[in-house]
């Protein structure tokens, strides 16, 4: 009898939670209409310190703009707050699929933000395009995001650098500035190429780098060549066997991509365990807190190409005042302000870019939301574009202006900051070999 | 490019094999342990092998020891936590039946793993060692070395041969002897297997605390989920090696971590993982008890 | 010494022993008689509680042990010399037996049981070196023995101990056996072959499909019908 | 004939109503305007049951396969690829699963004489070994920049009945077999090797037929779950995936037809409860979104665990008990 009570009674409960859920799926309906941005980041997994910044900047920006009044919007004739919905994709395909099905479907977003990883991007865009919601990426750097083929990407839009422009920029730097200093110090034969070695993540993300870079090389003709090529399997944390390949390369500069932890340790071990005294470029995905910290001095001397310079000396009055905002509302346990990293400078734009698009279309309907991020035209704000001002090109793709950094280490505050060394229009120092800095000269 | 690797390249390439083959070779030991002892295989021993590197990561962080002493914190730790998880779990499934077992420490490896990301997030740590900005030069062959490898190379010989002793000269390695080749022999011999299951189990695990504290000394692999592989790797290495055999877990382990850093020079990263299972299936399939496996009654 | 009092015992749902009873006295020599599969081993293993009886009682000098796990039961002085020897093959056979004085009393007293032990098995002391496995069958007999005695035992309980051996062997275990006791080792025998069973032993019994059908001296057991015709082929 | 007249004579058998109650439960759902999200996440929950179907039959004969997502990856890659490349649609399910069943047989043969960690370990292997191959032929497979999977279905509705009705196929092959001669050769080997050899069972075959028809449903389901995904990369085989039908099927009841049902239904209710709360956990402490996905498995870690030490058979016997009368 006993027996048969609990069994009533689990049988009792089960069915209580199974009716509220039922119940809680079929009778949500929003209370009052805001504008919903569904924010998708890796919050967990990999990606999550560069997930944690998004999330930070995307709230700011939402605070901002509700603090300003909102937005107003036409079809309702008065202002409308914002709400933030934010899905967690885990950094892996299947759940990102997921977090935007339960954006789309169940949080009722009007438009999506975000996206980090290129290979979860891939796969958790897909129900966005389904079912016709614009979608800003902020993080995925891959150009196949709004350039594939065998769907739809209309409804996407791509806010952010892509690996071609990392590419690019770090070529030209290299042929630019490194290679002449290096020849001016007398430390390689002018007759010979520049030996460039790559440290890839063995993602979408990675590859590319690789193959950008080959392209670039090859079509600007410039005198360098790749003198070795090796990749790591995403989340490695032991990257000593491939830097021992590199170094029997006799490199003249280190070009990684990695996701910050990846990155950070790989400068580390490459100075500590295995002795390669090169320079290291590291790719804008690494521009958070995260990675500052973890290299600490090893980091001095080192580069980082960027668009977004949180710790360079300002720039651009806009950065210095989103900075200053963000570590007065960001503070972690222990009180410290928290620097904001890249991504989320990407995402803190694109949500004013939404906001502005969906003034100017005066609806939440999706499909004017669309047309008119597709013809935005706002001035620049956090990330700096060629031109000065935000717009799509043909592929939905924005131009912006990428640079180099390069770190120095600070002993009395303990602290790495960094300068902009390339281009000549935003330099603020001359670009300097480590004192230590080992190559061939022949 | 592989053929023209210079002498120091390669003798880079083998440290880096002989480093990695020092953390399987505490792993496969401990694990070797208790499969000998008490029949069991535990998937979930590369969690206790991270759960040991938190303990020495807070305890050199907190009491500001040198992690090199936090070992022995972390072996006691996880010895004690070793020994619970024993007393608690696999002591009530023990002999019902193999799956459950194996089952079982699926189970565990999902708390151990979920219960780390709870406490102390995703991040990946690595434990600042004091020698860190120390290296040392070797002339002859021309090549730097960070102290703390050596200093890692070391604390694994010493706590082998610590094992090696414990197992071989003393009483109780003898009644752990004795209980893994025949239980039921050393039950009559007065031997309390019980007791020995649970010795061995916390032994194992405290192996495995001081693999995951020279790991993380090293690389910054301390993180919830970094430990699963290494356990499923250990656990080829004990079946090559011969279920049970202390040298052969020693020198399986060195052997691996060789193979492991060979096959990401010569065939890329991607088969880092892949090439253990690869050897593991090619062994099973020419001898199905293992390489030097003896057949079962 | 050693008293069993109407035990039944089974593996899992299979009953093996039915309302068994026997009784030991100190510097005896018994033995259980019986065919394959009587459950004379599994009597020996209830006994040192390998095995728990679903119902009866055990009892060593008037003390239950039929709740004891089989480490107590060592520990108070029962030793069993289990059936197919089960050494430890991977052990020096000086490690086997020190593993047979594993328990603290024995512990002490171990330089001492080697010596005696050496002097009845010198072979074992040519051998000490060796991994058990490299000993010949009878070799391994005595070493389990040996190993057995080195714990000090107030009762040894053989479990088939001639069992395939050669006759020359089996003879001088059997010798070997009679200098235990003479030595004041209690000792339980079973055994197959009854005859040689029944020329060291003062008592025994004789257990038939797990009950216990006859038991006497060994000169009643000689002369009864039943064994004669069963056991001796007469 | 013989499966018909099964049927009518379960009809009698007062069990059979439960299972036609449940689908009945299930058929209207998409009709009746639930927020689409909850169908999608009830087909994601009929992928779990079917998958982890799969995986119980191969457990049912004695081998518990720790690298089941290998077979699930072959089918999903199998119709992705061939779906891309001819643009036909449907044949390349067929296609997953025959190519899964075959990979099936290839790991069958290796792993049919060995014991039950081995086995683990070579089938987890086959699955790891896989994602290093999966990620090196990028001509074939896309490498690390996965496949994106053209859709066979125009929405989240039909996916729903698809994978529902996919399913029902599954668990009722799964039932026939049970039921069979096969069935009973599958438990005897499972309880003695030795001797169901004894008593005349060809275990080789037997336990290879068992792995061919478990891949050939995991690879089916893998093709559907493919183009319900729309995107496939090399983390299908990922431990994630192995592991999942092994912890629903082990909650559930091991070697039983309703094991993987009461499993998914256990998971999905504690991932929906802690979806539904989880604006209230974020209000009492936001920094808590940085660990809460991790309490889902935490929960089914512990009841794993507890599972296995207190009721060893799952839930299942337990339920059976009161719920199903017997026979």
């Amino acid at each position: 009898m006993k027996k048969r009570t609990q069994l009533i009674l689990a049988v009792a409960i089960i069915a209580i939670i199974a009716v509220s859920i039922a119940a809680y799926y079929y009778l949500t309906v929003p209370p009052e209409r805001t504008i919903k941005i569904g924010l998708v980041a890796s919050l967990t997994g990999p990606g999550s310190a560069e997930g944690a910044d998004m999330q930070r900047a995307a709230i700011l920006a939402v605070e901002e703009i509700n603090a300003a009044g909102g937005v107003y919007v036409s079809e309702y004739g008065r202002n409308l707050t914002v709400t933030l919905e934010i899905g967690d994709d885990k950094t892996k395909p299947a759940d990102g699929v997921i977090a935007v099905e339960e954006l789309i479907k169940s949080k009722n977003v009007d438009v999506l933000v975000g996206g980090l990883s290129s290979s979860v991007t891939l796969a958790s865009q897909v129900p966005a395009i389904d079912n016709n919601v614009p979608f800003v990426i902020t993080g995925a750097s891959t150009p196949q995001v709004t350039r594939r083929t065998d769907k739809n990407t209309s409804y996407m839009f791509h806010y952010c650098t892509i690996i071609d422009d990392y590419s690019e920029t770090i070529v030209k730097f290299l042929n630019h500035t490194v290679r002449p200093t290096l020849i001016d110090e007398g430390r390689m034969d002018p007759e010979r190429n520049l030996r460039l070695a790559m440290l890839v993540r063995n993602d979408a993300y990675g590859i590319g780098c690789y193959d950008t870079t080959v392209r670039f090389i090859n079509d600007l003709g410039l005198p360098i060549e790749i003198v070795e090529y090796q990749k790591f399997e995403p989340g490695a944390t032991d990257f000593t066997t491939q830097l021992t390949l590199i170094q029997a390369a006799k490199p003249d500069a280190v070009y990684h991509a990695g996701l910050t932890a990846e990155s950070s340790n790989l400068v580390k071990q490459g100075l500590q365990n295995v002795g390669l005294k090169t320079i290291y470029i590291a790719v804008e995905v690494c521009q958070t807190p995260q990675f500052y910290e973890i290299l600490g001095s090893w980091g001095d001397y080192q580069i980082l190409e960027s668009k977004f310079g949180s710790k360079a000396a300002s720039y651009s009055d806009a950065v210095d005042t989103y900075i200053a905002n963000y570590m007065q509302r960001w503070k972690d346990a222990q009180g410290n302000p928290i620097i904001p990293g890249m991504m989320g400078a990407d995402t803190y734009d694109a949500i004013y870019l939404i906001c502005k698009a969906i003034e100017n279309a005066g609806t939440l309907d999706k499909a004017k939301i669309r047309d008119e991020i597709e013809n935005i035209e706002m001035d620049q704000m956090l990330i700096m574009m060629k031109n000065g001002m935000i717009w799509f090109d043909q592929n939905h793709e924005i131009d912006p202006i990428s640079f180099i950094e390069q770190m120095t280490w600070n002993s009395t505050t303990s602290q790495l900051t960094t300068y902009i060394v390339y281009p000549d229009s935003l330099k603020q120092r001359d670009f300097e070999l480590p004192p230590d800095y080992e190559n061939e000269y022949s | 490019m592989p053929l023209e690797i210079s002498l120091s390249t390669l003798v880079q390439i083998v440290i880096w094999g002989l480093i990695n083959g020092c953390i399987y070779v505490l792993l496969a030991s401990g694990l070797n342990l208790i499969f000998g002892v008490m029949k069991v295989v535990n998937f979930a021993h590369g969690e206790f092998m991270i759960l040991g590197g938190y303990v020495s990561y807070w305890v050199s962080i907190y009491a500001g020891l040198n992690p090199y002493f936090s070992i022995f914190v972390s072996i006691g730790v996880i010895g004690i936590v070793g020994v619970l998880t024993e007393r608690v779990c696999f002591r009530r499934v023990l002999g019902t039946s193999k799956l459950n077992e194996i089952v079982l420490s699926l189970g565990l490896i999902y708390v151990l793993q979920n219960a780390m990301s709870v406490l102390w997030t995703d991040k990946e740590r690595q434990i600042s060692s004091p020698f860190e900005f120390i290296t040392v030069h070797f002339e002859i062959i021309n090549i730097n070395m960070r102290l703390d490898l050596l200093i890692v190379i070391g604390v694994t010989v010493l706590i082998m041969a610590g094992f090696y002793i414990l197992i071989k000269r003393t009483k109780i390695g003898r009644a752990i002897r004795a209980t893994s080749q025949n239980r039921s022999a050393a039950m009559l011999m007065g031997i309390n297997v019980e007791y020995m299951d649970m010795f061995s189990f916390g032994l194992g695990t405290a192996l495995a605390a001081t693999a995951g504290t020279l790991l993380a000394i090293l690389f910054p692999a301390l993180y919830p989920q970094a430990g699963a592989m290494p356990a499923l790797k250990a656990f080829t290495i004990i079946v090559l090696g011969g279920l049970g055999s202390t040298i052969g877990a020693i020198v399986g382990g060195l052997a691996y971590g060789l193979a492991e850093s060979s096959a990401i020079a010569i065939l890329g990263g991607t088969w880092r993982d892949a090439i253990a299972f690869a050897i593991l299936i090619l062994v099973l399939v020419i001898r199905p008890t293992g390489l030097f496996g003896e057949k079962e009654a | 010494m050693l008293e069993v009092d109407g035990v039944s015992a089974s593996y899992g749902n299979v009953q093996i022993l039915w309302n068994v009873s026997l009784n030991v006295k100190e510097g005896e020599i018994v033995t259980i008689l019986g065919p394959n599969g009587a459950g004379k081993t599994t009597l020996v293993k209830t006994i040192l509680g390998l095995l728990h009886p679903n119902s009866g009682s055990i009892k060593f000098f008037d003390k239950r042990i039929d709740k004891l796990p089989t480490y107590k039961i060592v520990d108070i002085g029962i030793v069993l010399v289990p059936e197919g020897r089960e050494i430890f093959p991977k052990m020096t056979v000086y490690e086997n037996l020190l593993l047979g004085a594993y328990t603290n009393a024995a512990e002490k007293n171990k330089d001492q049981s080697l010596e005696t032990i050496f002097q009845i098995f010198p072979v074992l002391k040519e051998r000490r070196k060796q991994l058990a496995q490299t000993l010949s069958g009878g070799e391994q007999q005595m070493l389990a023995i040996a190993r057995g005695l080195m714990s000090k035992p107030k009762l040894l309980i053989m479990d088939e101990p001639s069992l395939g051996l050669a006759p020359m062997l089996v003879q001088k275990i059997f010798n070997s056996m009679r200098e235990i006791n003479e030595k004041g080792v209690t000792i339980l025998l079973v055994e197959q072959n009854v005859h040689r069973a029944l020329e060291i032993a003062d008592r025994g019994y004789l257990l038939e499909a797990g009950k216990m059908v006859l038991s006497g001296d060994w000169n009643e057991l000689l002369a009864n019908e039943h064994v004669k015709k069963a056991y001796l082929g007469l | 004939m013989k499966t018909i007249s099964n049927l009518r004579i379960n009809l009698k058998v007062p069990r059979v109503y439960l299972p036609v109650l449940l689908l009945a439960t299930c058929l209207p759902i998409p009709l009746f305007g639930f927020s689409s999200f909850f169908v999608f996440v009830l087909t994601v929950t009929f992928f779990n049951i079917s998958y982890s179907s799969s995986w119980n039959l191969l457990a049912y004969s004695g081998q518990a396969s720790f690298g089941h997502a290998a077979f699930l990856g072959i089918g999903g890659y199998t119709t992705a690829i061939f779906t891309i490349r001819t643009s036909i649609p449907w044949l390349g399910l067929l296609l997953g699963a025959m190519a899964s069943a075959f990979a099936g047989i290839l790991v069958g043969l290796t792993c049919v004489k060995l014991r039950e960690w081995f086995l683990a370990l070579v089938t987890l292997g086959f699955s790891i070994i896989l994602v290093a191959f999966t990620r090196e032929l990028d001509w074939l497979t896309g490498g690390v920049h996965g496949l994106a999977v053209p859709s066979l279905l125009p929405s989240v509705n039909h996916y729903y009945y698809g994978m529902l009705a996919l399913t029902v196929f599954s668990i009722f092959i799964i039932y026939l077999i049970l039921k069979s001669k096969t069935g009973l050769a599958f438990a005897a080997i499972r309880e003695n090797e030795l001797e169901a050899k004894a008593t005349g069972i060809d275990v080789v075959k037997y336990k290879l037929l068992a792995f061919t028809i478990s891949a050939f449903l995991a690879g089916l389901i893998g093709a559907f779950y493919a183009h319900f995904m729309a995107y496939i990369n090399d983390q299908i085989y990922g431990l994630d995936y192995s592991f999942l039908p092994i912890i629903i099927s082990v909650i559930g009841g091991i070697g039983t037809i309703e094991g993987p049902i009461i499993g998914s239904a256990l998971l999905r209710f504690i991932s929906e409860f802690l979806r539904i709360i989880e604006p209230w956990a974020l209000k009492i402490d936001p920094v808590v979104i940085l660990i809460y996905d991790k309490i889902e498995p935490l929960v089914m870690g512990v009841i794993l665990v507890a599972v296995i030490i207190l009721m060893p058979k799952g839930i299942s016997p337990w339920l059976r008990k009161y719920l199903m009368p017997k026979r």
